[in-house]
């Protein structure tokens, strides 16, 4: 086996992996910021496939998707936890199920 | 070397997010996520990609977390409450998750064929070949960007001020 | 005058929209709402009243036929006409506006203008029905037609106190809505299949056998009940009697009947014969049983509008009868009956309500021995029981007697004996409201009663309308020969062209011979 | 290149600037205390050694023996973890800084553990990692003192960051690269006169990166997170012994990597100021040390103006340093790079 | 680029989105400049000014040939200007109906203003980006200034909620939406919508590009809110402000419709057997999923975003349709469906205020009585929900009915017709609570002020509904020509 070269779908795999932990994240942390967090960890594991395929089509622009992406989570993050912020002085609390103000 | 580097980065991201998941503890979840994050980085470096890896530590680690652990201090959350939240979700969810890494996986081992192998000599990209096409053909979305965090610091703003001040 | 028929029919739907519009406009300054939408419902009557003057029953097809296109794709036209079918249920829709408004002058006292404008609106879209000759746009007054009924019902029910009046405007949309989603689908696979949307292109596209007789089958279905809900013929009749208890007098004469009869024989015996003929047994056996359900119910009702909405399911299955009888006398009669139903139910309407207005309670059992203080209002009731029973010399009795010979002689001998049963089950009902409310002794309201009889307003509309149920039931050929005219050639064409067409002239001659009978 | 080699030299590289590094902060600390003394009319350390010259050695053994105390209501793992993410970010980020000329021996570069395209990054990228030390152990205290140090500390690092990252860009921009070998490669022609703080016209961004290092550091004049009179100790006032002895190294070792990038960016890095007007010396170890001899000369030129910044400029309050950062210096960083481009523009 | 465009140079392509962002900075620079107790109104005019101007600009875009700019990223036609239009039409009824309904002592106005503006650069943006990087960014612009929106009615704990919701469930959809993205840059390597219909024949692997589609369309059906992806909206919808519900529910949707249209008629027309029946799922199953859950409704702004869950599927099933037509049926819907929802929250905004004093259907009782224009108004905007002839409701329902009948799923409209009897019966729930007379104990509000820009703001949504309902052959000629522009490309592919 030759140790300086790893497949490319290694990578996706990986990259695979990180996104299906990421929506397990969202589904079972009752913390908004916690739930918040493994947002971005979805948008991390999306950036890992991106430079994957942009070293394996040689192409700039999925690197550059990946720069986008994260100035996007940056501004994301600005306003998502300005928003939390909001809801806890609201609300006193960031358990997920006791945002429940709404419910029927 | 590429390998070992690969297998050491990719288990660090991995135990990071599944750290993620088990950890109670908001702060500690933010922690294992930087794990991940600045594993992520490596990985980057092996792919050629050195800018994004830098600055994936600048924004994503050094930013965007610290942002995270900022907001987990300024409120003090504390343990997760442990309460058993939505049936529906977790019945659809899991097995829904399931299949999509199931089909993911299926595909990408598929297409691997099709795929080059990753090595540490070819395809460097220099942040001049990055800027180059970044200020040329994705001007606009660049520009439009500034857009974005204008309104992403004005929303901040706005949410994050207490009512009555002006 | 004759520049005039060009355009007669748009002047007729849009005149209650602009009185509508001019009502929205004023200010709601005591009666001038109810002045503006009687002026404009005359001036409506009046135009209407045009199209019999210049009918040439002679001619074939529709006329005053306008048509332009409305939107090139999908190919809407706007296409108005009137033949013989439709020609005097315009009229009497045009007839019964004034008498609606009317009506309704005292006993809407608050929020007018809002009331007459929907109420005009209404008008618009049943005169649209009568008159549409694009699917689609008789589609679209065919909706419309629900949404002032509903909101009218809604605002101005008569048991404000309690839900039951908004509920009653729910039950009778959703009834009559429902059904209509099938109707539309209908229609655009009918679009799909043809690229039109032209009554004649598909009466014409349907009889040349363009489509599989299943797809025709479900066709004709979906058609069929849209249009059965609004008669309603019996089993869907459930909304019937809690709108005629809620509804405001102007809007429970016009609810039911007419818009429903019309569609059947235009669009469903008109659209698809044979299929019609394939569901005849069914509507007859229906018709027949409703006669007798509804006036056997009529005869045990406390409230005198379920009375009279039991009633109306009764008359209103008579003309069902006469429909799927496919003879023509019986389509004559249908369509004579619908008419006189609309007089009638008119009339009764205004009556009742005139009792309603006066002693706040429709329980039967609070009436009796009214005759005395209000003899005007017992004459003009048991005149208009008299009509509805078929006494001969009232119009009531020709559109039986048409009805009843032709199922007789053309169709089966037992539902006729069902009907007839029914005719004598009705006339029982009647007599016994009539009996109860204005003799026997007298009741603790009507002692109380201080004696106002009918006031000039309302008799006037009253002997009005008697009057013209003695002038339907003395001459009918002024109507019965438009008719005809019309069942031969648009509904009649393809439905009888089987069987009946070749001996077409004969039940002609059979329709002359019980007319001629009838005087 | 053989890869024992290589790892085995890479070993040493690291072994010996750590030594070297360490020894450094631990006189940097003595430069200080020294300096605010003559400042203040007072002599500082003076007994221990010959002008108190192994004061280091002894504060670094007192501090090794001290009790370790562990506060009860702290959070353990992130309060041990906290110095270590400082002390580790503040050795981290010298990896990158080349100390003399790019000489390479046998495949290996000398001067500089890792020769990367992307050293100026790595640099900012490590800068900004090392705000969690500060915040974790301000948070993981359980210290309302500390929380608050911290969460002034954090949030002052990462507002100073923006300006920090921009007065660099001129720099960048005017290079080219971001490899800090070619930043220093291209100030070396004429000498000072070719130095990016003068010939290079980036005096504004020195400026501001002087500003943007200090409150970085936490240093004077921008050192509320510590500020005794309003939160006793800041973030450390839970920390004592060896614990709060990193503390201390990460922030002199900060001061002494600031003043590297300096050197490096604005100062010409390790060559003559001189330029060309010397002729370079013959001798191999003569050409190979002199650069590094300006290097250091550069780098404690920068410390004592650190040191001497501290002794005479009063705190700011907070608002005021917020206000700072983001009113003036942020925008003048931008102007800054507006004014270099349009230079570059026309005249390229 | 091709040769015929070069005549027309970048920056008139992107004028609305220019004089947009323009406006809204300079609509946060006046914020800034003007003393903290004067009022905000005139920033409000200042936007709806610039609204105005960009609305004009792209109707002036009809009069370039279409083509794209900014190396092939933005591409405008007659269907971006369709879009266009619409958009600027829904930014500026809401910007004047937040002019007079947004509380006098809301300090924050400037922003606010500023928000909807940007936003509008976002979504306006989304219609024409034809490069999934300027898709993405668009998307994000459009999102975040509505997630802030949302959230701005902080007193009452429900915004704050409202916004959360809609920005954790927001930014996971974009997770999927990206790795779609990425999925298909990986088969493809490229990010151009139209390029990669080109390219998806000699894609590095068909399973790639397919799973990559499935993961863009659960980033697009979510954010049109189609089930199963629609669990946000009823309480976005019930917690952000009605102003603001207004032009959410409207504009964010008309753009991400215009996108799902780019993206499967423009860039996976090959893929039209696989998402054809995909979409006639998730429209049959956003009506009934929609209509039930509104039936159980008592709180209005509730019900009706269950019923925007409904017009979804409605609109869902106009691509069944082939072709040109399916699209203008789609485009045609997405207008009716704009002007009348539009219309029926910013009749609610007027009624019960920002804040939402009548809350509850019950509370409507006797709406018409009170105050009849907006009594009457509502029942007119209800009646287009319902589908009633003569509205934009029944016009856009129809066509897509239609469509979807000539597109042989004559089973289609017999569901979506059976849905609108199912929606009638919630949608008279309220008709008839404001037909009724007041109850003797109901919660008085105090009799609704329409103010001039109010007044403006519910007179274009009543115009635009009837228009659309009686005469709608012009809108509807757009909305072909739009379409026309697919026709044209999707040819030009084969």
């Amino acid at each position: 086996m030759n140790f300086d070269v790893v497949p490319s779908s290694w990578y996706l795999i990986l990259s695979a992996l990180l996104f299906s932990l990421g929506v397990i994240g969202f589904l079972i942390k009752r913390s908004l910021i916690t739930v918040f967090m493994s947002i971005e960890l979805m948008l991390n594991a999306v950036n890992l496939s991106f430079v994957t395929f942009a070293h394996d089509w040689h192409a700039v622009k999925g690197q550059i998707f990946v720069f986008f992406v994260m100035m996007v989570a940056a501004a994301e993050a600005a306003v998502g936890l300005a928003i939390i912020i909001s809801i806890f002085r609201a609300r006193a609390t960031l358990n997920v199920d006791q945002i429940d103000l709404m419910k029927l | 070397m590429h390998l070992v580097l690969f297998l050491i980065f990719a288990a660090f991201c991995l135990a990071g997010a599944i750290n993620l998941l088990l950890q109670s503890h908001p702060i500690n979840s933010a922690l294992s996520l930087i794990v991940v994050m600045s594993s992520l980085a490596v990985l980057y470096l092996l792919l050629g990609a050195e800018f994004l890896a830098a600055a994936q530590i600048i924004v994503y680690a050094g930013a965007v977390m610290v942002l995270f652990t900022f907001v987990v201090m300024l409120l003090n959350v504390g343990e997760e409450e442990k309460t058993h939240g939505s049936r529906v979700a977790k019945v659809i969810g899991f097995p829904a998750v399931a299949v999509i890494l199931g089909v993911v996986a299926t595909i990408v081992l598929e297409t691997q064929k099709h795929l080059a192998g990753v090595s540490l000599s070819d395809g460097v990209t220099t942040t001049q070949d990055l800027s180059r096409v970044l200020f040329h053909e994705l001007l606009l979305p660049f520009e439009l960007t500034s857009v974005l965090i204008l309104i992403a610091i004005l929303g901040a703003v706005a949410l994050a001020r207490k009512e009555g001040h002006s | 005058m004759d520049s005039m028929n060009g355009i007669i029919l748009s002047l007729i739907l849009i005149a209650p929209l602009v009185g509508a519009a001019v009502i929205l406009l004023l200010p709601e300054k005591g009666k001038l709402p109810a002045i503006v939408a009687l002026i404009t419902s005359l001036f409506t009557f009046l135009c209407t009243l045009h199209l019999p003057a210049h009918f040439n029953s002679g001619a074939a097809g529709f006329q005053f036929v306008q048509e332009f296109t409305w939107i090139a794709s999908p190919d809407i036209h706007y296409h108005v006409g009137v033949d013989g079918l439709s020609l005097w249920l315009v009229v009497l829709t045009g007839l019964l506006a004034p008498i609606g408004v009317l009506a309704s002058w005292n006993s809407i006292k608050e929020r007018t203008k809002v009331y007459y404008a929907l109420f005009l609106v209404q008008q618009t879209a049943m005169l649209g029905v009568f008159v549409s000759l694009d699917l689609m746009l008789y589609y679209g007054f065919w909706e419309l037609s629900l949404v002032p009924m509903a909101i009218l019902i809604a605002m101005y029910g008569r048991n404000l106190t309690e839900n039951s009046s908004p509920k009653a405007a729910l039950r009778f949309f959703i009834y009559t809505f429902v059904p209509s989603a099938p109707l539309l689908v209908a229609i655009l696979w009918l679009y799909a299949k043809t690229g039109s949307f032209d009554f004649a292109t598909l009466q014409v596209a349907i009889g040349t056998h363009a489509f599989s007789t299943a797809a025709l089958c479900w066709l004709a279905f979906a058609f069929l009940v849209a249009f059965a809900v609004k008669v309603p013929v019996l089993g869907l009749h459930g909304w019937l009697p809690d709108v005629f208890s809620e509804a405001p007098v102007a809007m429970a004469m016009v609810v039911a009947g007419k818009l429903g009869l019309y569609s059947l024989i235009r669009f469903h015996v008109g659209l698809f014969p044979v299929q019609a003929r394939q569901a005849a047994p069914w509507m007859i056996a229906l018709a027949a049983i409703g006669i007798l359900y509804g006036a056997c119910l009529a005869l045990v009702q406390k409230d005198f509008w379920r009375v009279l909405a039991y009633g109306t399911i009764a008359s209103l299955s008579f003309c069902t009868l006469g429909i799927y009888g496919f003879t023509l006398a019986g389509f004559d009669g249908a369509v004579l009956q619908t008419i006189n139903e609309g007089v009638i139910g008119a009339a009764l309407f205004v009556l009742l309500g005139a009792l309603y207005e006066r002693f706040g309670t429709s329980t039967i059992a609070n009436y009796g021995g009214l005759a005395k203080k209000t003899p005007a209002l017992a004459n003009l009731f048991v005149i208009t029981g008299l009509a509805l029973v078929g006494l001969p010399l009232f119009n009531g009795f020709v559109g039986e007697f048409l009805v009843l010979s032709s199922t007789f002689t053309g169709v089966s001998k037992g539902w006729a004996a069902a009907a007839t049963i029914g005719v004598i089950l009705s006339a029982a009902y009647l007599l016994s409201l009539v009996q109860k409310i204005f003799y026997g002794p007298e009741s603790q309201a009507v002692i109380a009663y201080p004696g106002k009889d009918l006031g000039f307003r309302e008799q006037l509309v009253l002997w009005y309308l008697a009057l013209i149920m003695l002038g339907i039931g003395i001459c009918p050929n002024i109507l019965l020969n438009g008719i005809e005219s019309g069942v031969q050639q648009s509904a009649g064409y393809p439905t009888l062209s089987e069987q009946m067409k070749s001996n077409a002239s004969s039940f002609v001659v059979i329709a002359q011979e019980v007319r001629k009978g009838g005087k | 290149m053989n890869f024992w080699f290589f790892l085995l030299l890479s070993i040493l590289k690291v072994a010996l600037v750590l030594v070297v590094f360490l020894t450094s902060v631990a006189y940097t600390v003595l430069l200080e205390r020294k300096l605010v003394g003559r400042i203040q009319n007072r002599w500082g350390p003076s007994r221990v050694g010959p002008f108190g010259l192994l004061q280091p050695l002894v504060d670094g053994a007192k501090l090794f023996l001290k009790e370790d105390m562990i506060p009860a209501g702290v959070y353990k793992p992130l309060y041990l973890l906290a110095p270590l993410i400082a002390l580790g970010c503040s050795l981290l980020s010298i990896a990158v800084v080349p100390f003399g000329e790019p000489i390479t021996w046998r495949g290996v570069k000398l001067f500089e553990i890792a020769d990367l395209n992307i050293g100026l990054l790595i640099i900012l990228g490590v800068t900004s990692i090392s705000v969690y030390g500060i915040a974790l152990a301000g948070w993981s205290s359980n210290n309302k003192y500390s929380l608050l140090g911290a969460l002034r500390s954090s949030a002052q690092m990462v507002s100073y960051e923006l300006a920090l990252g921009l007065s660099l860009v001129g720099v960048v921009l005017r290079t080219g690269s971001l490899s800090l070998t070619d930043i220093v490669k291209v100030q070396s022609v004429h000498g000072i006169a070719s130095w990016n703080i003068f010939g290079g016209g980036q005096i504004l961004a020195f400026f501001i990166y002087l500003t943007a290092a200090y409150a970085e550091t936490n240093r004077a004049p921008f050192d509320l997170p510590e500020a005794e009179t309003e939160l006793t100790g800041g973030y450390h006032t839970e920390y004592s012994s060896m614990k709060f002895a990193m503390f201390f190294m990460a922030e002199y070792g900060n001061m002494i990597t600031v003043g590297c990038v300096a050197t490096l960016l604005f100062l010409g890095g390790w060559t003559s100021p001189f330029g060309d007007l010397i002729p370079p010396p013959q001798n191999f170890f003569i050409h190979a040390l002199m650069p590094i001899l300006w290097f250091v000369a550069k780098v404690f030129s920068f410390l004592f103006l650190y040191i001497w910044v501290r002794g005479t400029v009063p705190r700011f309050r907070y608002d005021q340093l917020m206000g700072y950062g983001w009113k003036y210096l942020v925008p003048a960083a931008m102007l800054n790079i507006v004014g270099t481009s349009l230079i570059m523009a026309v005249f390229p | 680029m091709n040769t015929a465009l070069q005549s027309v140079p970048d920056i008139y392509r992107i004028l609305p989105e220019v004089i947009l962002t323009l406006t809204g900075v300079w609509i946060m620079l006046m914020d800034a400049a003007m003393k903290p107790s004067k009022s905000r109104r005139s920033l409000g005019w200042v936007g709806a000014f610039g609204v105005t101007a960009a609305l004009y600009a792209s109707l002036g875009q009809l009069s370039m040939p279409a083509g794209t700019a900014f190396f092939g990223t933005v591409q405008t036609d007659a269907f971006s200007v369709f879009f266009h239009v619409l958009i600027c039409g829904i930014v500026l009824i809401a910007l004047l109906l937040s002019l007079d309904t947004l509380p006098a002592d809301q300090h924050h106005r400037g922003e606010y203003f500023a928000l909807m503006v940007f936003g509008a650069v976002g979504m306006c943006l989304l219609t024409s980006a034809v490069e999934l990087l300027v898709v993405f960014i668009a998307l994000e612009i459009s999102s975040i200034s509505t997630y802030i929106l949302a959230g701005y009615r902080k007193n009452t704990g429900k915004g704050p909620e409202a916004a959360i919701k809609y920005f954790l469930l927001g930014s996971f959809a974009t997770g999927f939406l990206l790795y779609g993205v990425a999925m298909i840059f990986g088969a493809t390597g490229t990010t151009q919508i139209n390029d990669i219909a080109a390219l998806i024949p000699v894609a590095k692997s068909p399973s790639l590009v397919l799973i990559a589609f499935a993961l863009l369309m659960v980033g697009i059906l979510f954010k049109v809110s189609a089930a199963p992806f629609h669990v946000w909206t009823p309480d976005v919808y019930q917690g952000a402000p009605s102003p603001v519900v207004a032009l959410m529910s409207t504009a964010p949707k008309a753009a991400a419709f215009a996108l799902l249209i780019r993206i499967v008629y423009g860039g996976f027309p090959m893929l039209k057997p696989m998402w054809l029946p995909l979409l006639w799922a998730v429209a049959v199953l956003s009506m009934t999923v929609g209509n039930l859950a509104a039936l159980r409704q008592e709180n209005v702004k509730r019900m009706l975003a269950y019923s925007s869950i409904a017009h979804a599927g409605y609109l869902l099933a106009a691509f069944a349709g082939a072709g040109t037509s399916g699209i203008a049926a789609a485009a045609f819907y997405t207008a009716a469906y704009s002007a009348m929802n539009v219309g029926i929250f910013a009749v609610i905004t007027v009624a019960s205020g920002y804040d939402e004093k009548l809350p509850l259907i019950g509370d409507f009782r006797g709406l018409i009585h009170r105050a009849p224009l907006l009594g009457g108004l509502i029942l007119f905007f209800l009646i287009s929900l319902i589908g009633i002839p003569f509205t934009g409701g029944f016009f856009g329902k129809f066509l897509s009915f239609t469509t979807a009948s000539q597109g042989g799923a004559v089973w289609l409209p017999l569901i979506g017709l059976l849905n609108s009897g199912l929606a009638a019966a919630y949608y008279l729930k309220l008709v008839v609570s404001v037909a009724q007379t007041p109850a003797a104990n109901s919660p008085v509000a105090p009799k609704p002020q329409i103010g001039v820009a109010a007044g403006a703001a519910l007179a274009f949504a009543t115009i635009a509904t009837l228009v659309l309902g009686i005469a709608p052959s012009q809108v509807l000629g757009a909305a072909k020509a739009s379409a026309q522009t697919f026709a044209t490309s999707i040819s030009a592919i084969k």
